[in-house]
């Protein structure tokens, strides 16, 4: 425990500024991840735990796209698209065949997925750890702030985050889609007794949260390593956040996002050794005061 | 309808139960069928799953390419040496159960242990019930071979050791600390028993040869995170004149990209023990200048013939590039080879033992072209470590400078000491 | 099967898990005409709706639209054939808004023909119109049952199953729900009016199917069910 | 009753097998599965009596086979426990940490239950990797767990550890079995299929779904303690989640509805593990392709399925008989 540190860290704007940035770099990457799990959850009611699978193989798509091409733009897009082409296959293959049985079946067949992907990324990129380094256009220095330091590579990531973050909730509040996933995220059966094939709509919902996934590992290539399993540990954080912000929810993903980020950055100067245990505890916390999350309907 | 039915459901269970026997037949068979074949097997549990599989993978090249010459130059009395693997996942449990199969079912007369630091201890634990010859060859924590209380006779390390490191590369760090007024320092290392004990025996010995050099920061970013961000931030702020950290692999590779945007390289001299490793050094993209990095293996550390030679060849037959997990195992190979040249092919643990007790081997990766298995510990010594200039561009290290070993002895000997180790 | 017949259910059986709860339930229902499910509180009215839209699947049988075997079929398709269904608890979208509601329901009959519009609907249902922003979460019950029966007019179906539209609601909101059906009978409209209450049928079916016991126990024109106090007496407690 | 005096005489000849294995010469590496399998299969069964006849997803299990673990590693290495003393020290703490989470947990369904327990699992992990000076952090117990003689037991040696652990493990499923044929099972029954009818019936649901949580807490206590005295040590993974999850599919693997489905299933698990370990390094290609297999062919555990069809054939036959008596009938009836 190191109060004293954060105490003095929150007495300057230089701290502030940069850990606040810090912060939010860390929430946004886990709510374009974090969003999909639950917008996946809360339209179709399965849990995808290999959610953090899509975002490992996202970015090993962007890297091998990005030796091909050599434009960033163009390999982040086509991880997002290509991971989300991918989503779609593993929900008509895979996941449909279990909708509707036991949820641990469900389990059963995402932890399939994890083991097999992680493999197969080892077969395809071999198991060093790849790295694809910065891409040239966002080799500058440093932008200064009020004495804080951001780096424009990661000003971009929390406002490409943030507008797909922002696309995605006015797709799903504005379009006719939307209005249809909403409606079967509540109830299915009924929408599919409009006529409306509500098969494709899951497919398409599996499919956006997926890409969201890609598009996650693509934004965080340039500055992770790709080792396979690497999408174990942002699960783990993208399941506390969907939890802390009521699954289903992409409002309240979005809100945990930043609790999750300021909690990692500010509590790394305070209680640097036990940040994961204060994200679960604030998990725990809600699960036991308000089971549904913050911003969740009660579970059906 | 129904009978047909029943009747092909019973065949398929009497099938699915023949599956099962044969199943279990698997797990006994092997004992019988190939003991008989005449080779000295040699277990090997390792990790090759999960995200340091490239630590099983390169400990394996190293040991294949010495085995692989011995077993062409004939063996000894006819009998060649069969590797057996295991991928234990890293778990120590798993590690544990794997050696006991290994020894009781694949009837392995030696144990490589190409184990991670927690399951080298699970190891030790079986070797010391059964005692079979085992090289330890990845486990750098230095309690498994200083500590007397986890002593076994038949149990060596091949690995470097932190403490050697950590004596070492204060030294070095002292000398450049002083040379430019390197005062304030943070630390950046892996939340684990390795990352904790190898940056506290650092920077101790450190401020040992450099009394002005103080602590200002710690970091302690967890095994495996992806994101460095706030640990960076948080290096930022303390704003301190040089850095030591021990993160390695894809781990070290992350912290660099990331800490690469917030330009923390300029601000501070880096001292980062290990960064000089194929499969890291070869991923940094943007690499920064001025990084002082810790010898793990590099094809011109020793710029010797022999070591060329060597890198050309596991590059060939491996398909990979060693790391420093190669050498490591390389040499535990070298030993058990000499060994059973000793025994004349008898792979008894006490008698194995008693071979590589004390032996000194002819060997490049040696500072005076010899590696020494010291008998009062059965860890190696002698081996090369040392500091060097960091490069973007093969060979990716300038002004390399090996640690005299004299020091690191004593020092090493009034550690122990300290621990209560010896008295 | 009769020409005229728009939806046929021949002997079909439907389980819920383990237990059988239709046996052999054969029906049809003309072009025009409308037909009362009647029976007792679980006699098998509500799984017979929810057969013919799929969603609760028959085991043996068929169900035909058009002449066409749908029993197959996932509901949405079997909607595209043109069965509009109106469930027993309504099920409107809470959070979508009325218009919401209706928009999402939007969809060509078969043929492309298109019945029913939004001004079509506020014209018939005005009371919608007047409360058209407002969440469907907030209506009363008998709004909501409005809001339903409007929701699958929208896909303008051929045929409307009505699962107990008057369960639940006030004497005076049952009375103008069942005007609105009436109007919707006169417009032509095929319907399947799934009800315990008889007398709420009388005036709106044409035809009557009794079940009990997951068995079709009678079938005749209304007219002949006003008659037959037996009937009355033994299946639907009146 | 009978039944009762059924499965104890069972229990007896299951232990009497057990014990066979080292009379009859079996090598050392089955020994070690047996007893690996044990450790594992405590754990499994006992997730079971949650998961299959409570209804309680719980996915945070391991943190008990860890907290056994722990707790019996750290008194045996005190020196100051024999080693029956550091047995039911071990299953105390294991019991009140069970009691102290599952009284937060149980209150809450489904999903919620499975999340919260998995918060206190990795929080309980966290305490273990953290608390360096007392756990060892990430390199668990070292230097061995000591076993000093008791009662004439020598548990340093190998063929008298597998006798103990035999005899404890059989004593397990043994209350195992006890618990699910009791009155008490029934009420977990009732409890899984409808909570509200059971509180409707003045049943004290959270009481019943606590003593349940803390009764399989125990024994994947004992499960713990088994293994700590296998491997030696224990270790932090021990409370990982992924150990929690490989219960669970051990559970699914055999089947969750059959009394001894999870035991089956830990085999099972194993027995492909140590497979696919010798013959392949690409274990998790092989796994995951076997899990589909079985998820999508089966979707069921096997034994699961057995039950099922044994279940269907005795219906099928009684049906047959009925049917012919209504033919006879009907025959009587013609003639």
């Amino acid at each position: 425990m190191d109060l004293d540190a954060l105490l003095r860290c929150v007495g300057t704007t230089s701290c502030v500024v940069t850990q606040l940035t810090s912060g939010m770099i860390i929430g946004m990457l886990l709510f374009l991840i974090a969003s999909g799990v639950t917008l996946i959850f809360g339209v179709l009611n399965v849990i995808n735990f290999a959610h953090g699978s899509l975002y490992m193989i996202g970015a090993y798509a962007a890297w091998t796209f990005y030796q091909l091409t050599g434009s960033y733009f163009v390999s982040a897009l086509g991880a997002a698209v290509a991971v989300g082409m991918l989503g779609v296959l593993f929900e008509r293959v895979l996941m449909s065949k279990v909708y509707g049985s036991n949820v641990l079946m469900q389990l059963l067949v995402c932890y399939a997925v994890v083991l097999i992907s992680d493999d197969l990324i080892k077969i395809i990129w071999g198991p060093v750890p790849l790295s694809m380094g910065m891409p040239p256009e966002f080799r500058l220095p440093p932008i200064r702030f009020m004495g804080g330091v951001i780096p424009p590579f990661y000003l971009f990531m929390i406002l490409a985050a943030m507008a797909i973050g922002l696309l995605l909730w006015l797709v799903i509040v504005r379009t006719r889609f939307g209005s249809v996933v909403r409606a079967a995220a509540i109830n299915g059966p009924m929408v599919s007794a409009l006529g409306i094939r509500v098969n494709l709509y899951y497919a398409a919902v599996f499919g956006i949260g997926s890409a969201l996934a890609g598009a996650a590992g693509a934004l965080a290539a340039p500055v992770r390593s790709l080792t396979p399993g690497m999408g174990f540990s942002i699960l783990i954080e993208s399941f506390i956040v969907t939890v802390i912000g009521g699954m289903g929810s992409i409002v309240g993903a979005f809100v945990a996002s930043i609790i999750i980020g300021l909690t990692r950055s500010f509590g790394s100067i305070g209680f640097p050794l036990f940040v994961d245990g204060v994200m679960f505890l604030i998990m725990a916390l809600v699960l036991i005061f308000k089971p549904s999350g913050l911003f969740g309907r009660p579970h059906r | 309808m129904t009978s047909t039915e029943s009747r092909r459901a019973s065949r398929r269970q009497v099938l699915k139960g023949a599956g099962a026997l044969a199943a279990a037949g698997v797990i006994g068979a092997p004992a019988i069928s190939k003991a008989q074949t005449g080779t000295i097997k040699i277990g090997v549990p390792t990790i090759l799953s999960g995200r340091v599989a490239i630590l099983g993978q390169t400990s394996v090249g190293g040991l294949k390419v010495v085995f692989d010459k011995f077993n062409a130059a004939g063996g000894i009395n006819g009998r060649k040496i069969e590797m057996v693997v295991r991928d234990s996942k890293g778990a120590p449990q798993e590690a544990a159960k794997v050696t006991r199969d290994l020894i009781n079912n694949d009837k392995c007369e030696i144990i490589l242990d190409a184990e991670a630091s927690s399951a080298a201890f699970a190891v030790q634990e079986v070797i010391r019930e059964i005692g079979v010859l085992c090289l330890h060859s990845n486990s750098e924590t230095s309690s498994l071979t200083a500590d007397p209380k986890l002593h076994v006779p038949t149990a060596f390390r091949t690995a470097r050791q932190g403490i050697h490191d950590a004596i070492g590369g204060g030294d070095y760090a002292a000398k450049i600390a002083k040379a430019k007024g390197l005062k304030k320092w943070a630390t950046c290392s892996p939340d684990y028993a390795y990352g904790r004990s190898n940056t506290a025996e650092f920077m101790e010995y450190a401020k040992h040869f450099d009394g002005n050099i103080q602590v200002v920061e710690e970091s302690w970013p967890k095994l495996f995170q992806p994101d460095y961000t706030e640990v960076v931030t948080k290096l930022l702020n303390a704003k301190a004149d040089a850095m030591y950290s021990a993160l390695w692999g894809g781990d070290l590779v992350a912290f660099i990209d990331q800490a690469n945007l917030y330009g923390l390289f300029d601000k501070q001299a880096s001292f980062m023990v290990n960064l000089g490793d194929y499969g890291v050094v070869d991923q940094v993209k943007q690499f920064p200048q001025g990084v002082y990095s810790g010898g793990r293996y590099n094809r011109t550390v020793p710029a010797t013939k022999e070591n060329e030679e060597w890198y050309q060849n596991y590059v060939k037959t491996q398909k990979h590039k060693p790391t420093n997990w190669s050498w490591e195992n390389a040499v535990a190979a070298e030993f058990v080879v000499e060994a059973l040249k000793k025994t004349n092919g008898d792979t008894n643990g006490k008698k194995m033992a008693e071979a590589i007790k004390g032996m000194t081997l002819k060997s490049q990766f040696g500072t005076k072209g010899t590696v020494t298995m010291r008998a009062e510990d059965n860890t190696l010594v002698d081996y090369i470590i040392g500091y060097g200039v960091s490069l973007s561009k093969e060979p990716y290290v300038s002004d390399f400078q090996a640690s005299a070993w004299e020091p690191i002895f004593e020092l090493e000997k009034q550690w122990k000491k300290k621990q209560g180790y010896i008295s | 099967m009769s020409a005229g017949e728009i939806l046929r259910v021949d002997d079909i059986d439907v389980f819920y898990g383990a237990s059988q709860i239709l046996f052999g339930v054969s029906f049809g229902v003309e072009k025009g005409q409308s037909l009362a499910l009647l029976g007792r509180n679980g006699a098998g009215k509500s799984t017979t709706m929810k057969a013919i839209i799929g969603i609760a699947p028959a085991t043996r049988g068929r169900v035909s639209v058009r002449g066409t075997p749908v029993q197959k079929f996932t509901p949405d398709r079997i909607a595209r054939e043109g069965v509009g269904f109106v469930p027993e608890d309504r099920q409107i979208f809470p959070e979508h808004s009325v218009e919401d509601n209706l928009k999402i329901a939007i969809k060509a009959g078969v043929g492309g023909r298109i019945d029913w519009t939004l001004e079509k609907i506020y014209d018939v249902f005005p009371i919608l119109a007047s409360m058209r922003g407002r969440m469907g979460g907030r209506l009363s019950g008998g709004e909501q049952q409005m809001l339903t029966i409007a929701r699958t007019l929208m896909g303008n179906p051929d045929v409307v199953l009505l699962d107990e539209p008057s369960e639940g609601l006030a004497p005076i909101i049952v009375e103008k729900i069942g005007e609105l059906i009436q109007r919707l009978r006169d417009m032509g409209t095929t319907l399947i009016v799934a009800e315990q209450n008889m007398h709420f049928c009388l005036d709106i079916a044409s035809h009557v199917a009794v079940i009990d016991k997951g068995h079709i126990v009678y079938r005749g024109s209304i007219d002949e069910l006003r008659a037959n106090d037996d009937v009355k007496k033994r299946y639907l407690a009146v | 009753m009978a039944g009762r005096w059924r499965d104890l005489g069972l229990a007896a000849l299951g232990l009497l097998v057990l014990l066979l294995v080292p009379v009859v010469g079996a090598p050392p590496a089955i020994r070690d599965f047996i007893m690996f399998g044990m450790a594992y299969g405590l754990l499994a069964m006992s997730l079971n009596l949650l998961i299959g006849y409570t209804g309680l997803v719980s996915f945070g299990h391991a943190m008990f086979f860890a907290a056994g673990a722990y707790a019996f590693g750290l008194a045996m290495q005190s020196g100051k426990f024999s080693i029956p003393g550091a047995f039911v020290l071990a299953m105390a703490f294991t019991a009140t940490m069970a009691l102290i989470v599952g009284a937060i947990c149980v209150r809450l369904n489904e999903i919620y239950f499975a999340f919260l327990t998995l918060a206190f699992q990795m929080l309980f992990y966290n305490i273990i990797l953290g608390w360096v000076s007392f756990t060892g952090g990430d390199q668990g117990l070292m230097g061995g767990i000591p076993r000093p003689k008791f009662l004439g037991i020598d548990l340093a040696d190998r063929t008298q550890l597998y006798i103990f652990c035999s005899v404890a493990f059989v004593v397990c499923i043994a209350i195992l079995r006890q618990v699910v044929t009791s009155p008490f099972g029934y009420t977990l029954r009732m409890i899984r299929d409808n909570q509200e009818r059971a509180a409707f019936l003045g049943i004290n649901v959270t009481m019943v779904k606590l003593a349940c949580f803390v009764i399989s807490a125990c024994i994947a206590g004992v499960g713990g303690i088994l293994l700590t005295l296998f491997v030696s040590g224990a270790y932090p993974n021990f409370g990982f989640w992924t150990t929690s999850g490989e219960a669970i599919f051990m559970i699914l693997l055999g089947g969750s509805n059959v009394f001894l489905g999870p035991l089956v299933g830990t085999v099972i698990l194993r027995l492909l593990n140590d497979i696919t370990v010798s013959y392949t390094s690409h274990t998790e290609l092989v796994l995951g392709i076997v899990i589909l297999v079985l998820v999508l062919g089966l979707r069921k555990g096997p034994l699961d399925l057995l039950a099922d069809r044994w279940e269907n054939r005795r219906q099928a036959k009684a049906q047959a008989v009925r049917d012919a008596a209504d033919k006879d009938a009907q025959a009587g009836r013609d003639a």
